[in-house]
Order: C-alpha cells, then structure tokens, then sequence
C-alpha cells in the first residue's frame, strides 16, 4: 500500500465498525487514545466461548471449566510473551490500568510507605496514575512530589533529578502521555531510580498499542496497562509486577481463588500470580484479550509503529498549515496522538462540529487536568491515530476541521 | 409576555427554516454570539454550573414573582442552546417555569446536547433554573 | 410443559452450549451455582457492540460515545429497577462480588471501623465475604465475629442475637450459601440490625438468580452480586449501596471519571455514582449484562423460583434414595444447590467420572472452607441447577452417579 | 531394576489393552486401592503436597544413590495416578529422575489430570520427586 507496509484494505476489513456511517458521513474514528476499535476476530472468540464452551474455571474438573482454565491460563502466557517478562506469575489480570495502579498504590501504602517517606509522580499523569497516589500518600503520611514539564509537553528531567533522594518509595510514570503523545524516556527515568533502588511503576496505557515493550531490558519494577486500549474488550487491565515485588507485597483484595487456607483464626495466602486475583476472574474478556494479542502480533508492533509514524507526520504537518491552530504537545519523540487548540475557540464546539461530519475526536482534559492548567486552557482537542486510520481520513478530518472553525469564528 | 408554550412554538417554527444542520447549527452558534455577556461579577464558583466539557453561569432573580435567568456558557454551541433556554423560561411565572416540559428542544433535534451524559452543564442548568422556579412559588 | 410454566425446549435452545457433547455424551451443566450460562442474545449484543458501536464512553461528544454511554447508563436503570432501588446513584458497577465486597470492607475499614468495634459475618460465608472483612479488620483493628451455623446448615439466629451490641459496625451475611444453598433469613437479620443502627451488607451472588430482591422492603445498606452468575458477562458486578452510605464513604479508588477537580494540592470527588466507579468501565460486559437482565425479566424470576423449584424437590428425593449418600444442608428454605458426600468417597473422584458422562458438577470446598470444617469433611459433590436444567438430566446424572459409586466402592 | 523408559513402556502397554475409559479407571483405582498405604506417622504437614481438590503426601528417602518413593492420596483417582509415578520413579538413579520425561502420563491419556489447573497436587508432587532427586544429585 501507498501508506504503509501493511495491507490497510485487509486491515480495515477486520475491523467491522469502520465502515459504519455517522451522521451520513463515514465513520472517521480518531479517538484511540481513549479506546482503541477492536478486530473481530476479538468478539467473534467472546462470543464462541460464551455460547460452546463457557464456565468457570480454575478448580472445576469437569470438561468445561479445565479447558476455561487452560485458555485463560494461556493468555497469562502470551501476556508473559507480549512484554518479555521473565516468569508467568508476574502477570497479574486486573479489570485495568486503573485497577492496575490503584492496587500497587494501596499496598504500598499498607507495606511500603511511611511518615515521611516521598511518592514521585510528574504533571503529565492521568489522573489514574495521580488520584491513587494521593490517596495513598494521605493513608500512609508520604508526600506527593511532581515531576514539572516543560513547554513542549516533556517531562523537566533535570527537576526530576533534583526530587531524587532516599526519601522516595516510588516513582509512577506513564511511558506516553494520553493527552500530548509524548513519549518519556523512561529508559532514563528508570535507571536513575535503580540507582538509589527506587522501584518504578509505569502506566503503560498508552503506550502498549504503539511501541514495543520488553519489560527486562526497560527494568520497570511495575507496568500496567488495559486490554481494551490494545484492541481486546473492556474490563480486562494487567498488571506487571516483578516478581520480588509481588512476594513481598500483601493481597490487595481478599476473597476466592486468592487464598490457601481460611480459618476465621488465620487465613494464608495462595502463590502468585492468584494472590492478587481475588474473585472470579473476567474469564471471557481475557480469552477475548487473547485473540487481541494474537491479532497484534500477526500485524506486528513494528508495523504498526512504522504506520502509525507516517500518519502522525502527515496529520502534524496537514495541521501545522491552519492558522490559529496551535498544537499542544511538540515532542520529537511522540506517539500518534495530537492535541490542539484554535484560538479562541472552545474544544467542545469543535469536537460537536466535527462530529456532524462522522469525525470522532475526543475533546475536553482527557483526564488530565494539570496539563491543562500548565497550559491555561480548559481543554484540547485531541485526534489520536491507530494504525487502521488512513491518511485519506486525515485529508477529510483536515478539510473538514476548517470549515468547522469557520463556523464558529 | 407569551407564554412559554408560545415561545417554544415559535422556535420550532425557527427552526423548520433549515434544510440542514449546518443552517441550524450556525443559527444556535450566532444565537450564542448574540447572547448578552454575562457580567464577569456574575460569573462566580457559586453560579457555575458543573459540566466538565463545557462550563455554563446562570443566575436568577425574581421581580414580583416573574423570574429573570441570566446565563453564559464558554462554550458557543452551549450558549447558543443556553440562550434558548434563557429566552423560554426567562420573565414566566414560577409556576409555569416548574411545569415547563420543555418539549421544543427534542423537536429541533437538539436532544443529544440534553443528554445527562454530554457533561455541557445544560442539564444541571435546566435542574438549577426549575428549583429556583420551585422555591420562588 | 411437563416440568414447569415456562417452555423448556425454547428455553433450552436460547443456551447453545446445552446441546455440547462432553466425552461423547451430551452436556449435564450442573455448575450453575459457580456461574451460569449464557443465553445467546447476551453475546450477540457484545459482538454486536464491539463490531458497529464501539466507544470509550463518558464525555465524548461524538456519535458512539454518546450511544455507548447512554446504553451503559440504561443498564443501569435495568439494574435499579431489578433490585427495585430507590436512586439510580446507588447502583454501582464493579467487576465482581468479590471487588463489590472488598471495596465496602476497605471503605469501612478506613472509614468508619475503629479499635473495639466488632465486624459480624456467619459460618456459612463464602470466602468473598471473610477475607475482606479479616483484612478489614487488621487494618482498622475491629475484631471480627462469626454467627455459627447449626448441623441442618442453617444461620444460629440466637447466636446472632447473642453477638448483637453496640460495638458491631457493620453485619456481613449471604442471602443464600453457596456450598449448601441455605436460604437465610436475612429479613430477620436485617431487622434485628435496624434495632441497633447496625448496617448490614448482603451478599447476593448466589440469590439474584433465583428469587426476587427488593431492596427497598429488605431494607438492606449493601447488596452485592456478580452478573456471572445472572446470565450475564464476566468481569461485572454489582455493588448496592444506601445513598447514604455512599455519600458517607470515601472512594475506593482514584482514576478517571471518579472526580471533579484534580490538583496536586487537592482533589474533589465526582457525584455518586461515578464517585465509585474509577477507570473505564467494563462497557461491553455492562451492556450484555442488560441484555441478560431483560432476558431473565421475560422469563421472570417467578417462572425460574417455581423451576428450580421443582427441579429441587425432585433431585433431592431422588438423592435421598442412593445409600451412603448424606446431603449436606437440608434447611427447608434452599436454592437449587445439593451439596453431598457419599460415605468414604472423595468429592473429587466422583466428580472426575461423572465428567466421563458429560456430567458437571463441582467438587471440593466451594470457597466455603469453614462450613467443610464445620462438617469435618474435605469438601462435597455440589450440584446446582437452573431453570434451563431438566428432571431428565437429573434423572441421566442420578443414573450416573450411583454406577460411579459403584466404580469407587 | 528395570530403567524408567522400560517402566514407562510395560505401563503404556498395560493400558493399552483397555478398551474405554471406564476399564482404564477401574484399573487406576484398583491401584489406588492396592497402593501401599502410607503409614500415618507420614501424613505431616511437611510431606502434604498443596492442592485444593485432593491432598497428597510424599516421602522420599535415598539409600545409596537409589531413591524411594512413598506417596498416598485422599482421592481414589489421584491416588492411582500416584502410584504409577512411584513405580516409575522409585528406586532410581537420582539423574534418571531428574531427566525422566514422563511421557506415558499423556500416552496412556491422563494428561489432564497432570495439569496444573486440576489442583490435585500431581505437578506439585512430580517437582518435589524431581527437587528431591536434584538435591541428591
Ligand atoms: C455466596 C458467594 N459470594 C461471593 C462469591 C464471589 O463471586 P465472584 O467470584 O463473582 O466475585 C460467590 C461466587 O462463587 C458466592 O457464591
Ligand atoms: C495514560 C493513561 N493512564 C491510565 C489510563 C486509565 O485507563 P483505564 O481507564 O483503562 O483504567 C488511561 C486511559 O485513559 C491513560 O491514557
């Protein structure tokens, strides 16, 4: 294809809704960032289960529930494969990235920290990786600090040396910003931390879906992320955790599947990775999840990359010529997500305008409301680009966009 | 004064005028430019209504049991939509503006911008303007 | 038809997985009390969501995301009217039961539980409703009280009233038990409570599926269950809660769309529901479980009480006929679980050669641990019907059953 | 003493003349009930092998270079099943244990029993056999 190395007809057919229409115009889905579409090959495999082979798992010895079990367990191991990790029972499902943080947060504020002790965040976070720590620094006493940004939508590294010392616990970062694209170096962050052996949490919402992620090289003690930003349903989160870690950390939530023994005197605890699954699981959304990441890998996240690169050049430059349009978020080192603002104008009559069109784009402080008060605004409008998008959607979200800020001006 | 069921008819009436949503929504757009601003006094924590898309003001007054809204949104769609609403319940009677069913706003096919889940303050508005009808009764 | 009011064949090819073959013979699905199956319009609307609706959800201002919302919102509505709730704001979506009950013993625990003050649940709790409570108690240093359970299975409503004082916080009762299928007298419980202020959680899971709950009459603070076991996804429950309540408890976890405003100095909370609901949600899962709840309201609860019902009686005559053979819990007021040992046999051999027959039934302790204690057994043979079950199955299954016996004697 | 490929190969052969199902699991309980019983001072907490289904105890005991095995189940099914893993890997070299693949559990078709998702303690008891000839390596 002239776009990319991959075959985007084949691709565009796996996933169904794109050829939907809205508002008489084809669909034109440029909000990734807060959800990615899914092939079908996803629904279809939910769907199978649900109707032939569905029970529940884990313990039952009958037919169904072992080979519930089996699949389920096997998506465990492509997860293991997905990020390189080094044994499976660092591979914690969770019902996502939020759940995901929320769990290493509240433990650490039950075993790790303590009066006085300092949590390491910056200014670019969501507020899922900012509400937990909160609340975790008002359980425990520790001290919330904040990585500044600069201008350009980076992390301020140099700040981020100044707040290192022996006071903090953790670090939480996310490895792309849901709200500019840009991408950390984490690389950096994380060594620097492994010098004062400071454990690192990373959100990787963002990031899974965009570029490869090989958890043992990065040596992120934490990562978390959500299946359903990576192609596969809703309500299914992973959590990394290195092994170590996880031992050492005491279960976050208490009921079936999580325990060894449960006496009303002493209950013990089961191993890893079952110690923090707590319930019955979302058996579905991780055989679902597995299809995602299958589907994934056939694509390959290099391609993927490589053509969701071109688009966001494309569109940065197409965009680059509207005047009153100011991109927010300018990084060399950026995902495929673009933020702006046109001057004057309020993002959520762009966002309405466009929508007429059968163009999505998110609109609003996509959850991360620092940002938007580092730059003075009440919100952007965000276009984030999967690599199903094509540049001829871009032409047409271009054309489209001015006539919009026509109107409104 | 009319009354709001005449005041409704009328934007209906408007309404019918377009062919397309384009007319339409430059009509609510010019509506929203055309709106009073709302005194920056006014524009206080306390008469911010909450919508985290776009954020809307109102305040009220009531003279001899006619009641005045006065309203601003930062957003243009949500002015143009506020000063319908401005306009229909505005000057009425507590009475009428508490059983107002404010059926013209499904009509002209601006329902989804009502919807609880738009987060544009316009819900909360509209809930705000009521019970300051139902306490002034 | 014969069996009940409600037409079983039409029943029956609403869930395609009945007509299996397991090892050659065709699926028994007695594993109901684990989860249920699904009714195939469940998937459908998932597939059907995912392949030409799909969205991230809350403050997108284009086409599917406001559909998608307004269809998670509705489900909502469903879930309100199904427990006949006052407020649509005391419906929570959560992942499970487990995360349901987790998140009030956490809540309370950080809240409200204080050193001295007493945490009551029962013998016959299934693990989902001890642990939390024993973690709960660690962290708030309440100590926690167990109702005993009597030989027939049953609550020890004088030991109850026994434990009742002004110390206890909060009561943590099943409606139904899971291992034995004892209805409890929670009215009873609830009442007794009421007398002292005590708020009561229930957890529902094994209830919901099998007789009507209305919240208002019950009175209770919490209601807790899992759409699993309702004919509905995985990876979504349900968490009741008294508005109250609610507005009295902080969140539970911090992320998006749970609050107002956040700065780094401080963050204000969203408004009820959503104050609980952090992250994105399981929108898939929540929208097939509507489905499931407008399937179950057709049937209607009292066709499938008076099924089950049926099917009740007549396997546990039948039961009571194979020698060796001692149900446990023979309360009169049961759900349609039999829970049995047979004499000298292990749970699990029995259940492994009925699995020969296409027969499923769960084994071993049903995270019940306590009651196996009670019964000074290692676990038993459970098996649990649904309305779509047939005496015909019991019938096959009772067969079965007592040739596997013979295989073990 | 025969080697453990040999053990392996009589046992497939054993199985091999079972017509359905039914005999194999006859056959596997009656070695379940002819399984020497393990005498209870063994029955500790420290020989129990974790497994929520069913329990099963191990000891193992090296009398130059040559390991013993005692095992026992409470489960008739699982404790057949023990029993062939005894026979094939008692009295051996401590290095034939360590390398033996075990493959006959699949080929006479019990591999789900062994996996570890039956929660029978089967796969925690074959690591132990394995960890404890490894230690006496
Ligand atoms: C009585 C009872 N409570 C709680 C649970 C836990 O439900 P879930 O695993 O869906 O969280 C169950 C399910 O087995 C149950 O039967
Ligand atoms: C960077 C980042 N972190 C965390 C989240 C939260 O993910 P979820 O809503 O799936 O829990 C998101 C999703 O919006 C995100 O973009």
């Amino acid at each position: 294809m002239a776009d990319t190395q991959i075959n985007i007809e084949q691709i565009r057919s796996d996933f169904e809704i794109l050829n939907q229409k809205v508002n008489g115009h084809q669909l034109v889905y440029f909000d990734n960032a807060a959800s990615t579409q899914k092939p079908k090959v996803v629904s279809a495999a939910i769907a199978d289960f649900y109707n032939n082979e569905y029970s529940n798992i884990h313990r039952g010895v009958h037919h169904f529930s072992e080979l519930g079990t089996e699949k389920f367990e096997a998506v465990r191991g492509q997860v293991k494969h997905f990020l390189n990790a080094k044994y499976l029972e660092e591979i914690i499902f969770t019902s996502g990235t939020t759940a995901s943080i929320n769990l290493v947060a509240d433990c650490f504020a039950r075993d790790v920290l303590q009066k006085g002790d300092q949590v390491v965040i910056s200014h670019l976070e969501h507020h899922s990786n900012i509400v937990p720590w909160q609340m975790a620094c008002e359980k425990s006493g520790a001290e919330l600090k904040v990585i500044g940004m600069t201008s350009s939508g980076e992390l301020d590294y140099s700040d981020f040396e100044k707040l290192l010392n022996d006071k903090v616990k953790i670090i939480a970062i996310n490895h792309v910003s849901n709200a500019l694209g840009t991408i950390n170096d984490i690389e950096k962050i994380i060594s620097q931390a492994k010098a004062l052996n400071i454990p690192v949490l990373i959100d990787g919402a963002q990031a899974v879906a965009h570029l490869k992620v090989d958890i043992q090289a990065l040596g992120a003690d934490f990562y978390c992320f959500s299946a359903h930003k990576l192609f596969g349903p809703t309500g299914v989160g992973v959590l990394y955790g290195k092994k170590e870690w996880l031992e050492r950390l005491n279960p976050y939530m208490g009921g079936g599947d999580m325990i060894n023994e449960v006496r009303f005197e002493k209950t013990t605890y089961n191993d890893l990775p079952h110690k923090f699954e707590a319930g019955t699981p979302n058996i579905a959304g991780v055989i679902g999840f597995g299809k995602a990441l299958e589907y994934v890998s056939q694509i390959s996240i290099e391609n993927i990359k490589q053509a969701e690169a071109h688009l966001l050049d494309y569109a940065t430059k197409k965009l680059s010529e509207i005047g009153d349009l100011e991109i927010k978020g300018v990084s060399d080192k950026k995902a495929a997500v673009i933020s702006f603002v046109v001057n004057g104008l309020h993002p959520y009559d762009i966002g309405t305008l466009l929508n007429q069109y059968g163009i999505a784009v998110r609109t609003g402080h996509h959850c991360t409301q620092p940002i938007m008060e580092y730059f003075n605004i009440s919100g952007t409008v965000r276009a984030s680009f999967s690599f199903y998008n094509t540049t001829q959607e871009i032409d047409f979200f271009v054309e489209k966009l001015q006539k919009v800020i026509q109107m409104l001006k | 004064m009319a009354s709001i069921q005449d005041i409704e008819a009328e934007i209906i009436e408007e309404f019918e005028l377009f062919d397309d949503w384009m007319q339409k929504y430059e009509y609510i757009i010019d509506l929203g430019k055309e709106l009073a601003v709302l005194d920056e006094q006014y524009k206080t924590e306390d008469n911010l209504v909450k919508g985290c898309q776009s954020r809307v003001w109102l305040t009220s007054q009531n003279t001899n049991g006619s009641i005045e809204f006065l309203a601003d949104s930062d957003a243009l769609i949500t002015k143009g939509i506020v000063s319908l609403l401005v306009r229909v319940l505005s000057n009425q009677a507590p009475q009428a503006i508490v059983d107002a069913p404010l059926n013209f706003i499904e009509t002209i096919g601006l329902k989804a911008h009502l919807s609880p889940n738009r987060a544009n303050g316009l819900v909360s508005m509209i809930k705000k303007m009521k019970a300051y009808a139902l306490a002034n009764l």
